[in-house]
């Protein structure tokens, strides 16, 4: 008797480990496919780095933009592989590369226009909810991605004054250094967050050097001058 | 509180009022968790107590362990009326996969109560989607002052994990339950504990726990236990080979209840 | 300046660490001396194993009551080591030869008097206090001691059988069930009190084994009908 | 509430008895030790979030400055006269260390939350000794009904350990601290804390951690925040020998504070 | 110029990666195919621990064979994925399965005709090369198989006593005592094996206690007496 | 009688284990051998960290060349000792020293002509086959070697600058660059191959920094002028 | 100048860990015969649980002796091997070898004339000295293998019953008992030793069991009156 | 009888087992003042790493050198309480410490006159032997305190820079150069001393880095042409 209600009990059990790694295989899947678009997004932006890329920045990001809706589709996709309320069960999956794609949309933003991208765009960039109830970004990867943005522009600032570019480094800078007010605002757990921001710290000593580095040599231009850089993205 | 402090920030900054936003969220989060961890944690400290009480019940006098499944019964509901409610309050609206982790441990436990409850009572387990009906609640919509009287339909999640994680807790104390009832003559129970759980032992035989390192861990301790009692079940029938099998359990009690067994001995020696 | 200050800062620190080094030190030699004492009194009574002891237990107990002496004279020199007030702070020290020696202790008034001693009793033999603010007995080491002793008579109940003694087990057997119903009544945590008390289960099945085992031979005797249980040990 | 349930249970066994008694002094320790683990964990939370307020310190307002170092003091303060004071009372009679591991993680942090505090206000810390004296408690002995109004004296203990393990996170702080000042242009600050943490880590180098696993763990963090701090000191070092040393800072604030920096720019270059 | 160079290396090489990937996502779920094929034989064994199993036991087996076919059918599968030459490169996949399937191979014949079964016949139960040069069965899989087995027998020879079967237990302690000095002439690195073996002796010894029980009860068959054991498990 | 069987079963194995042993003890003698061959061209080609060691390196080179001649003839033995097919069964035996090998031959070829080595060529080196049914080089092998050679690259581009060699920084940095936009196509498993990989960031990062320092202070050698940069190296 | 001393300081270094590792590789070498001989030895006297061993008992101590004569040779080797005053550097190589001869040894004195061999006999046997400033016997190993004797001897008592001999587990008993209570009396440090011990009290309690399952059933031996027990295995 | 024979070979026993207890209890004792002088010449030591200290280093040498004698009269006492030819026995006990002194001895002579000391300097400098058939100064344990020097040197280097002290960078780069090649000739096993030494090249790659940020800067003193650098530290 009670054989047989355990086998009930059991089998239903096994039916639900099933479904469930059939849909941690689609969300592999489709994971798969979205961190090769960061991957191809990525390297189209690496271009920043390279010796007199001023020119080719726009069209980089304007190629980036086209990879975001591969991106987009490939997260519709997966919100609706994804069962509703079920977000966190199977986040794990995608958190990290939805952080890398953060902060890659971050970056074209900044690109693009200097200024920081809000949560709600890369939503939109993403193809993903702001609604909280549904396939949305989860407030912690975008700050994450923030963070990562910051290292990328340390390294961008140093490169930048190879290529001879003295005004870029003045404006990662400003950008920098309001992000970095802003984290100061928040409560951070000692989790993997902290830990990242506090290696931020460090980005903007690095900066730091470089702003520093270029007027003592009587290199920095008069950026606070130029009232509005926002617009030299856009140019 | 500490708003005059920050004046030194420029409010008027963009990214400052986007993050003035991004705290308060972060901060509403933490402090979900929070009560959440503390919820849990009442949670397990009452189950584990139910289970000390019935582990009292194996006592022979039908009235006490009625009594005693009464009780645990009313504690059992208890934790569902209040507790869980208050829970279920907590995680509604909310992803409750996001708080998993703060009150996984109160579930299980709880589960673990419930079944072994269960299994005295009735000698028989309830499924996992007969548990999930008991967590649906009712809650008035008295936030707002107005009479607005209408009421919310609010469930609790359980996911079929939590279930089997505390359904391995609770074949533990099966075991327990099993060596004490070897120690007290009862010998009947012994081998139907055992058989019960060698049912259960196979049923996670079919399961596929890979990826699922508690659950594998759970199922290696079942082994254990299992061969625990199979080695208690053993015992009594190489014991019992000695003389027929049928006189084995008037023997055994006869030696367990001095009390009782005085007037009978009369009559076997 | 502020090396000053942290010099003597770090100074005190030192002091004390070096002062509590010394304590320590003082206690494991005291505490050394006081497990010689616990092996010894063990060895005196393991007589009960050996074959036709009978005769030999009740001097044996006189031995070990000598021995509890010097034990005594022992935890009065530790006494007046441990800070007062601070005794859990070192009671690593002596916790686990203190649970050998209620063990010890419980084990030789049950085999004087046939009865479960009680922890002032107990403290009274180790000479401690069992004022909790002095250097006393501590609750779960006097329980952990009977847990001891549990599993020593199940297998004094073998033994003794061995040595055709066919009373014994059930004076056991009735001694270890009182005991069993006892600890049923505590509320256990999920530490080693409760472990080794899952332990006593099979201890006390092996003992109703050896009972049964008399009983289906007809060796039984008829013991609840001896009302004077206590006296067997005195006499 | 369980009475009536345990009649079963022989009362007039002597040995019943004695457990009755020992499940009583079991249970008052379990309770004790939960409620002064919950205490402690007040306390380490807003021991944290002190730490957080003070970072926020970094401003060249002195007016804030002062604001953000009064509310601190408040809040330690109120750690001290209400928390502690608790944790006081549930440890009055009982031996300390009986209870430590229950409460040491809030102590560590408050100790933590004072240092840094101490450190940024007063250039400088107090030593164990100073603090003992700051948790003497006076508790009227209102709980029996009558008018007896004396006072008992109470006060918390606070081994050196803990206060040498919160010293040790005390220094983390620092390394978050002098790393933002580098990287605000505050250049004098960054040295003076790099030397500071330089005399604790000499200090600590005095001491024989060994069997205090805890301490050599600290130690061995302050010896990698030190590195990280004195590789800071060194990069402005080699940095500043492009300029004469004195105009280091002044360059350094100009280039961090645009807004004050620009009207300065046009009398440097 | 270089650069079209490195970048013709990489793309080939990425090539080389992503059909090694393809070959490893196939065996990944040719193998998962194999371990439910596993799972289920096991379940279906199981029932020698269940009391009164006697009469079920060669329709178990019938049973068991015929799951052996898909298992049969799945290696057939799997050799074809796996380059020729390259067995060892992915062997980590399917070698933990093996094992067991070794061991339930192993059981199945015990179980039907009460003899070892050898390493090739295992093989063509799996439907592999006992060639290694092939897709084969390594011999430390089926060794580790075996000791697998001995773990299996001691449960069952205490749950056969239980089941009233006292001619089991002689049957199971003649087999793993052989087995046992089989492996003992076996210079074993120490490995995995090694300490699977070191566990072989608890079960002996289990084995052998199960034995003395019921040899003290005179309940021992007169086994040595019966020569023909073979025919036991075929009759 | 079936005691004979398994006694036989088990003698077969305990030559098979035997065999095994022994070509595991060769392999290990061999590997010996190359180990220091490998330590010994390290040592020589640590030259180029040396002050001012630019007219050395092409002796240096000429050195490892012959030290690679000793190389070869320990791997043709090691293919003879290998049994074919069973490369992936005995490679963690060279597998770490085949890296450290590839780094060094891309080294040399490096210092010698200023270009990335391909597999083949390596393959050549070592005196290995490029056929992955013999005894051959394994893809993942030589990329470990070639993230290896980054991070004694950025080693070199800071020690050249000491050496007052600002030219050899800006080759390095195109090197390097081109192999980590090469490493970036790769879709790389989660392995010891994509964990050296993450570490080839911090190494283009110190090189572009090196770079960065040059520039500011306008010490950088107008490199992109030079097309002729393999030239560089064969000069 | 001070270059050339650095290099000297280092190259003597080189030769002395080049002779190391030689001594190492030649004990090593040695050691694994002497494993084979412990291996065979006990294989030999596995006769003692096989059922009615007893007249093959005393030709399997001659096998045995003969054995020992090779390891013997073995240890003289090794003697020559090991430096003299570095005993204690290299003696983890040969340590649980030599507890485990020491085991055998045992084990066989035992067979042969029912009593305890003493340290000095032990080395004799194996042909090591019984001066610590030699190649020699460490007590701790020798003890250590008068523990491994215990847990055979448990496991022999229960087999003897198996065959019908209720002498042999009185005997053992009585064997196992002095020895447990000579342990008792040393004071022992927390190492592995005492953890050996700690084991040693389940196996004097089986073998009570044993006993106690004669008792009951009236087959124990009256052992007491043969005085002549060392004669017993003289015969 | 055999029972007294029993009962004499444990009594001696625990005659040898309490004189091991007592040497090592003497050795703790001796090896607890060790360290304590190794605690004190550390902490003077550590006036290297603050602001402006050149002046201080010779009286800090001169202060480690009275230290130093204090060490030498406690490894006499240790020598003395060590019986001969059991150094490897014990040595767990002093390995570390004296690790830890052969690391203050080369940093004390290398601040002194600027050279590599041999180990038999230090074993004079410790008071002990260089005879390795008495109380000696271990090889590997010399190796691992100069590897604990290059650690501490890294770090002078930087701090040495930060009190503007520019020379001592570059004679520590070319100390620790030399050292690192030194090593590099060993054939290290996988132990500890082979873990240290992988940690090495980070510390030597940190030195370079400094020496970098030194010549770019055009902050490196022309070290090369001062011949006399063994002179700089004994001036
Ligand atoms: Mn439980
Ligand atoms: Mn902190």
């Amino acid at each position: 008797m009670s054989n047989i209600v355990t086998t009930e009990i059991f089998t239903s059990f096994q039916d639900y480990l099933h479904s469930e790694q059939n849909i941690r295989e689609e969300i592999r899947q489709i994971v798969k496919e979205i961190e090769k678009n960061a991957r191809e997004i990525l390297t189209v932006l690496q271009v920043i780095h390279q010796e007199n890329s001023a020119q080719e920045i726009s069209s980089s990001c304007y190629k980036a933009r086209q990879l975001f809706e591969e991106v987009q589709s490939n997260y519709t996709k997966l919100s609706e592989v994804v069962p509703t309320g079920q977000y966190y069960r199977f986040n794990d999956h995608w958190k990290y590369v939805t952080q890398r794609l953060c902060f890659l949309a971050a970056l074209t933003v900044f690109l693009e226009v200097g200024i920081l991208v809000s949560i709600s765009t890369v939503a939109e960039i993403l193809g993903v909810s702001t609604n909280s109830s549904e396939f949305h970004l989860d407030l912690e990867d975008y700050l994450m991605g923030l963070l990562q943005l910051c290292s990328e522009l340390a390294r961008f600032a140093v490169n930048a004054v190879t290529s001879g570019d003295y005004e870029r480094p003045m404006q990662i800078s400003k950008f920098v250094g309001e992000l970095n007010a802003g984290f100061r605002l928040l409560n951070l757990k000692n989790d993997s967050l902290r830990k990242r921001f506090d290696a931020l710290k460090y980005e903007v000593k690095k900066i730091e050097e470089v702003v520093y580095d270029l007027s003592i040599r009587g290199l920095k231009p008069d950026y606070s001058s130029k009232t509005n850089i926002q617009e030299k993205g856009t140019e | 509180k500490r708003k005059e402090l920050e004046e030194h920030v420029d409010e008027n900054n963009k990214v400052i009022q986007m993050f003035r936003q991004y705290t308060l969220e972060l901060d509403a989060k933490h402090d979900r968790y929070e009560r959440i961890v503390k919820l849990s944690r009442d949670i397990t400290i009452e189950s584990k107590r139910i289970i000390f009480l019935l582990h009292n019940a194996a006592t022979d006098i039908d009235k006490k362990k009625e009594q005693i499944y009464n009780e645990a019964d009313l504690r059992l509901n208890q934790l569902i009326e209040k507790n869980f409610k208050l829970l279920s309050i907590e995680l509604h609206g909310q992803d409750p996969y996001l708080y998993l982790r703060a009150y996984t441990a109160g579930l299980q436990e709880f589960i673990e109560a419930l079944l072994y409850y269960q299994f005295l009572r009735y000698g028989s387990i309830e499924p996992w989607k007969n548990l999930i009906t008991k967590f649906q609640y009712s809650i008035s919509n008295s936030d707002n002052h107005n009479d607005d009287k209408t009421n919310t339909e609010v469930c609790m999640t359980v996911p079929p994990m939590e279930f089997f994680l505390g359904l391995g807790d609770f074949t533990g104390e099966l075991l327990r339950k099993c060596i004490n009832s070897l120690g007290s003559g009862n010998i009947e129970e012994c081998f139907q504990i055992c058989n019960y759980v060698k049912d259960i032992y196979t049923g996670f035989l079919r399961i596929n726990c890979s990826g699922y390192k508690d659950l594998g861990r759970k199922v290696y301790v079942l082994k254990q236990s299992l061969q625990k009692m199979e080695y208690a079940c053993y015992t009594i029938q190489v014991r019992g080979s000695e003389i027929p099998r049928h006189m084995l359990a008037t023997v055994v009690n006869t030696v367990t209840n001095p009390d009782v067994g005085h007037e009978e001995d009369e009559g076997f020696y």
